[in-house]
């Protein structure tokens, strides 16, 4: 049997002006296992408060019901106030007799009736609460970033400065990421590698950063604080802990035509290979589909030049397993492919390129040493078009329905450091719209306009053909002259959509983290918690959460390792205890429940379960993790047995409202 | 609203509200030059209800039924079948064929293909 | 300012609230001072998605004339998806009560944003209405459970009069 | 196939395999108390069958649900299970609730199975069998033989099949059937559904007030398959042993309805046991209809994979206000 209090504030006169509240009081008073009913001012005053811990005292209260303003005004603070009488905190119960009550009607008679339905619904409800303990986790303090580009740098180093041990994998044999490919950066003009290498250095040298590059997460149990994370590192058939990265061996392969990814396949690598002079960790790697030695056992030059003995043909993929509080997803981004857009011509001619080959072309460590060259004869291009939105703002069908973001600043600087460089170059750029929100962003175009002179034309591009002389005819719409354009171009380039990088999917569903029809992570709350994800512990840092450009993935990366280091400062993590259980005995191990659960809280497990007739059988049933699940109850309604509850707003609870209301 | 931009709209099954003025119709348009109105322009007008202004226009008849413009259309908005409604709209207005049987013997010429003829009759009559 | 018929009939209502959007969007209302009739009473759930039908029914059982879930609209659910649950099983659990012949206008679903507190007062007051032209729930209520049954003038329509 | 070649193909099969050892026991039909009371039974050797093992046109009893608790035991069990009765299994994979490897499934085909309350209604009493002739049912009955056309014996859901494909075995006796689920089979919701909901109410009250709450539905249902039933479970509020309210009984349906909508196979079970001959289907198969209307067509037990469209959703779903506006205009 209940002891219950009840307790209705007049909240000055905000309440007790429309609700007779020594009526409600004095009704309350007289519901079953009610022992004590009283009113005040301001319940949520200092002397209101201990007039409730007086009474939690004085009457062994085991549950309190407060008639005052809404719970989600000062829940907090009388479940604080019950917890220091020595009252567990989830045996408080509001009823909302001020916003859903006095403020809006007028007739006092009928108000207080309201106030007493009210407080009968929370005086039953009370009735069924028990008291709930939240759960404690512990935090393994180590974070996990998945993905070695800007975003997964500046997120790592920023963990890693904190004091917290980190660990950066990345698939590809060095960190950098896209950022590394690129010449300069908008609107500052900063060479990208001068900004990016120091940070990949650092990376390297700092001691609570381990770089595990060539690598792709396996598989990920476990959740918030506790993650356990198989690594896969990929075989390199070199010894990190031996090479020097002396290049010696990159030098003298035989194999000597394979597309070098880094240059976008615009020249050629060997097949073992440093990915750029500045790579980080600057170690080789053999490439298993070029290398002679590993496909027919003929060579093992590399081996031979080494001085180190790094290189090792029998090396095979090995597994690192971790734990970890935390993880980062910073897998971000690709350039879609436009070859699909027939009408440009991109795979019928060299010399129509994505503005990331544009990139390579204009740097100093690409395939052409830095002078703009057309691919296809290796001569200086004298007009150049750029088209904007390839395969960005189409319909699902025709490419991507977002604005990639980044095209219209990075084209307005590859036009205006073209024009710079070559005064004699013709640059036109045909846009739908120039977005150019951001710090210095809209006066750095308007210079390309004004100060460079580059052809900004107001319309698209519907047709590129290629001609006999090599050049390349581009027929193109001018909607503010109202004209057809027919321009000679020397080179095009393409402002190619960019899209999540490939592997997100996958790792999503690794991480049971969500994701949205364009495969970018979804945030936690699109304005108030973008750099987490739905499910706890899974952070979110640049490209892979939506498009942005540097200083913006930045920001984000910084943002996430606050978020990161907020969480792995923690010693304990106190769940909501609001959350589902399972009851085993009527679990029929459905899996409707894990269906619905967005958080991936539900997992199975076969249990022996002894019979009445002494014997023992095997059932598979659900098990809720508590520090996972977020109470939505979802899976309470999903599950066909009635198996699944929610602490706090039990069945029962819920029900036993609805009987105080309706009668 | 507009009886004659519903028509259009209805006939063509085009939501002209989806362009977002790029303007790649009428590049990839062979016609562009031919004609008074271009594709994107279509599209626009219908959008703001003044099909008239169009139904008297020399582009009706211009426009190939390539379809090109449909096929670059990054929005699905499908441009020529926005001409073809409007033609139609046009064409099926008392007196609105745009060829007549008597003038085809004019037109044989052996070097044109009978199937033309036989198109261009079922495009531009009743 | 409840709803009153001539025959003096006051509905009751059950409202349905997610914490993070409907039930803020009626403490919103209550903040702007927008009345709606005090016959509709809140129940506070995590989110629409943990209203079981059998919510619906019970609160028919004992007596509510109309029934009525506000949630996060689709898209914002405070859990990402609870809500498009939700959606799915009201659309059959509504479809079911209309297909057993019980007045379809008796539940609702609503998608009632932490701001939209106008739209909160005025769906409730709507509602209120429709289910006070509607008349008292006698289709799908428990008799026994009816204490103004009778003077309410309910009879169970069965007819066999078995109803204690 | 006839009846009689598909079960001479079964008691064949059945004993090899109890004989190679690829299963201990065998799941079938006995014969009950009157010929056509056929019940479902588990054989343990090749007598046990010759002496009991039943096979015609009254063996529509679906088995898969004795599957649950019979894949727990040691051993491999054999099962023929019909084209439905199929689904109904591939259901229970889906939700775990039958232990795959302990069964070995025999898709056997079928041509639909004889309804006795039809035949009953026909006029024909004293039944003791039932054979095929062409298209026509010899009944064999205590004052000698009866023929009757095919389709005025078949039951309703024989008569609107929904498909004649086993969307999972592990060997087939005969070819595979077509799947050409008869669209037919919603005909009747959709008569009700034209109804004013006056009409429709008086319709249900008739067909509800009728239950007497013995549970058979349920009981036979292979979708209800709870370890613990929410009617038998004093916590969950809605417990009832009987129907002692028109409320209590619509409540039973509804709740019984909407717990196997997205799950329910619509194999017919709980309409051919039901003692009051209410049609208990029309209730599983107006949600069948609305899923397949609103959420695109779904066949539970069709995939084993398949999500139930109740723990699954798409951005566009139709709002619930559709069900408001519906028949308004």
């Amino acid at each position: 049997m209940q002891k219950i209090g009840v307790f209705v504030c007049h909240c000055g006169t905000n309440i007790a002006a429309t609700v007779d509240v020594k009526a409600v009081a004095e009704a309350l008073g007289r519901e079953p296992s009610v022992v004590v009913s009283q009113d005040y001012t301001y319940m949520c005053s200092e002397s209101g408060q201990n007039l409730i811990k007086d009474s939690i005292r004085d009457y062994g209260l085991t549950g309190v019901v407060i008639c005052s303003c809404s719970p989600r005004m000062h829940e907090n603070t009388f479940r604080k106030a019950a917890a220091q009488a020595g009252l567990n905190p989830y045996m408080v119960e509001i009823a909302n007799i001020r916003e859903q009550c006095s403020w809006i009607h007028k007739d006092k008679a009928e108000a207080t009736e309201k106030a007493i339905i009210l407080g009968r619904a929370a005086i039953a409800k009370v009735q069924l609460n028990t008291p709930l303990i939240a759960g404690e986790s512990s935090v393994t303090k180590r974070a996990l970033v998945i993905g070695g580009g800007i975003a997964g740098i500046q997120t790592a180093l920023d963990i890693a400065e904190a004091g917290f041990p980190v660990d950066i994998v990345e698939q590809k044999p060095t960190i950098g990421g896209k950022m590394a490919q690129l010449d300069k950066t908008f609107p500052t003009l900063d060479c990208s590698a001068c900004i990016l290498t120091p940070k990949m250095v650092e990376c390297a040298q700092n001691e609570n950063i381990r770089i595990l590059s060539y690598s792709e997460v396996e598989s990920v149990s476990g959740f918030v604080g506790n993650f356990t994370v198989k690594i896969r590192r990929k075989a390199r058939y070199v010894d990190e802990t031996k090479c020097t990265g002396c290049g010696l061996c990159t030098e003298k392969c035989p194999v000597k035509k394979v597309p070098n990814e880094f240059n976008l396949g615009m020249d050629n690598r060997r097949a073992i290979y440093i990915p750029f002079a500045q790579a980080v960790p600057k170690i080789a790697v053999i490439d298993a589909d070029y290398c002679n030695m590993l496909k027919n056992g003929k060579c093992g030059v590399c081996s031979k030049v080494c001085t180190a003995g790094a290189v090792d043909y029998k090396q095979t993929d090995t597994f690192v397993e971790e734990k970890y509080g935390a993880i980062v997803a910073a897998t971000g981004y690709e350039i879609s492919d436009v070859s699909r857009y027939d009408e440009y011509a991109y795979s019928q001619s060299k010399d129509v390129i994505t503005s990331l080959e544009f990139e390579r072309l204009t740097n100093a460590a690409g395939p052409t040493g830095g002078t703009l060259l057309r691919p296809s004869d290796g001569k200086h291009p004298h007009t150049i078009v750029f088209i904007q939105c390839v395969g960005s703002r189409c319909t699902p069908e025709k490419g991507k329905p977002y604005c990639s973001k980044i095209c219209c600043m990075y084209t307005a600087k590859h036009a205006m450091l073209t024009r710079e460089k070559y005064p004699d170059t013709d640059v036109y750029v045909f846009y739908i719209d120039v977005r150019t929100p951001g710090k210095n962003f809209d006066e750095f175009y308007r210079r390309a306009v004004e100060e460079f002179g580059v052809h900004y034309i107001k319309g698209a591009v519907g047709k590129v053909a290629p001609r006999a002389d090599g050049t390349l005819e581009v027929q193109a719409s001018d909607l503010i002259m109202n004209e057809q354009l027919h321009i000679s171009a020397d080179l095009v380039v393409l402002a190619a959509a960019i899209e999540p990088s490939k592997s997100a999917r996958s790792l999503a569903t690794l991480l049971t983290a969500s994701m949205d029809t364009n495969d970018f992570f979804t945030e936690a709350h699109p304005k108030l918690r973008p750099v987490e994800s739905p499910t706890a512990g899974v952070f979110l840092s640049g490209m892979c959460q939506g498009p942005k450009d540097i200083p913006e993935t930045v920001s984000q990366a910084s943002a996430c390792a606050a978020k990161v280091i907020g969480l792995l400062s923690k010693n304990k993590l106190t769940g909501n205890p609001c959350v589902a259980h399972s009851d085993e005995l009527m679990c029929n191990g459905c899996s409707n429940c894990a269906n619905v659960c967005p958080y991936g809280a539900i997992t199975y497990s076969d249990k022996e379960f002894r019979m009445p007739d002494r014997t023992t059988k095997t059932r598979r049933v659900a098990w809720v993790n508590p520090a996972v699940c977020q109470g939505c109850g979802a899976c309470t309604v999903a599950c066909p047995s009635g198996a699944m509850d929610l602490s706090g707003f039990s069945n029962s609870q819920i029900m036993a409202e609805v009987d105080a209301i309706c009668k | 609203m507009n009886d004659l931009k519903d028509r259009v709209l209805r006939m063509s099954g085009s939501a002209v509200v989806k362009c977002m003025r790029c303007g790649k119709c009428s590049a990839t348009c062979p016609s562009y030059d031919e004609m008074e109105y271009h594709p994107h322009e279509f599209v626009y007008i219908v959008e703001r209800g003044d099909v008239e202004k169009l139904l008297s226009s020399e582009s009706l008849y211009k426009c190939l039924t390539c379809f090109a413009c449909v096929e670059r259309c990054p929005r699905g908005v499908e441009p020529a079948k926005v001409v073809e409604a409007v033609r139609l709209v046009a064409e099926r207005q008392q007196g609105g064929n745009r060829l007549k049987p008597d003038e085809i013997p004019a037109l044989c010429d052996p070097d044109l293909p009978g199937q033309a003829i036989a198109t261009a009759f079922r495009k531009y009559a009743k | 300012m409840q709803v009153k018929e001539a025959t003096g009939f006051v509905p009751t209502i059950v409202a349905f609230c997610c914490n993070w959007c409907s039930y803020a969007g009626a403490d919103l209302s209550g903040t702007n001072r927008l009345s709606y009739p005090a016959n509709v009473k809140i129940i506070r759930v995590p989110c629409s998605c943990r209203v079981n039908p059998i919510f619906f029914l019970r609160a028919f059982q004992r007596g509510a004339d109309g029934v009525i879930l506000c949630g996060c609209h689709p898209g914002d659910c405070h859990y990402t998806t609870g809500n498009y649950y939700t959606r799915r099983r009201m659309t059959l659990l509504f479809s079911m009560l209309d297909y057993l012949g019980i007045e379809r206008n008796r539940t609702r679903v609503e998608w009632v944003s932490a701001a939209e507190g106008q739209k909160f007062a005025e769906t409730m007051r709507s509602f209120a209405e429709e289910i006070a032209a509607l008349g008292p729930n006698r289709r799908l209520a428990d008799l026994r459970c009816r204490k103004d049954a009778e003077e309410a003038g309910i009879t169970d329509e069965r007819g066999s009069g078995d109803a204690v | 196939m006839r009846y009689d070649e598909i079960f001479a193909a079964m008691l064949k099969r059945a004993k090899e395999l109890l004989a190679d050892g690829t299963v201990n026991r065998v799941i079938g039909w006995k014969r009950g108390e009157f010929s056509y009371d056929v019940t479902p039974a588990v054989f343990e050797t090749p007598e046990e069958l010759d002496a009991g093992f039943v096979y015609d046109a009254f063996c529509g009893a679906n088995v898969s649900k004795y599957l649950i608790r019979e894949s727990e035991k040691p051993g491999r069990i054999l099962c023929f299970l019909k084209p439905c009765d199929s689904f109904s299994f591939n259901q229970l994979l889906t939700e775990h609730r039958i232990r795959r490897e302990n069964v070995y499934a025999v898709g056997i085909p079928c041509e639909g199975m004889a309804d006795v309350k039809r035949i009953r209604a026909a006029g024909i009493d004293g039944i003791t069998g039932i054979r095929e002739e062409g298209e026509r049912f010899i009944v064999s009955t205590l004052y000698g033989e009866e023929s009757m056309d095919r389709r005025e014996a078949l039951a309703e859901r024989c008569l609107c099949c929904k498909s004649k494909r086993h969307p999972v075995f592990d060997e087939l006796i005969g070819d595979e059937g077509e799947d050409a689920p008869d669209d037919a089979r919603f005909a009747e919701v959709a008569r009700l559904e034209t109804m004013t909901a006056e009409e429709r109410f008086d319709f249900w009250r008739g067909e509800l007030s009728r239950c007497i709450r013995c549970n058979a539905c349920r009981n036979v249902c292979p979708a209800c398959t709870c370890e613990n039933c929410v009617f038998d479970n004093p916590a969950s509020g809605i417990s009832q042993k009987a129907a002692a309210d028109s409320f209590e009984e619509s409540m039973y349906h509804i709740i019984r309805a909407f717990h196997v909508a997205g799950r329910c196979t619509d194999c017919g079970e709980c309409s051919r046991v039901c003692p009051e001959n209410i049609p208990l289907h029309l209730l599983n198969r107006k949600f069948i209809k609305d899923i397949d209307e609103l959420y695109g067509a779904y066949r539970a037990g069709d995939k084993a994979d398949a999500r139930n469209p109740l723990v699954n959703f798409t951005e566009g779903d139709a709002e619930a206000r559709i069900v408001h506006e519906r028949g308004k205009a």
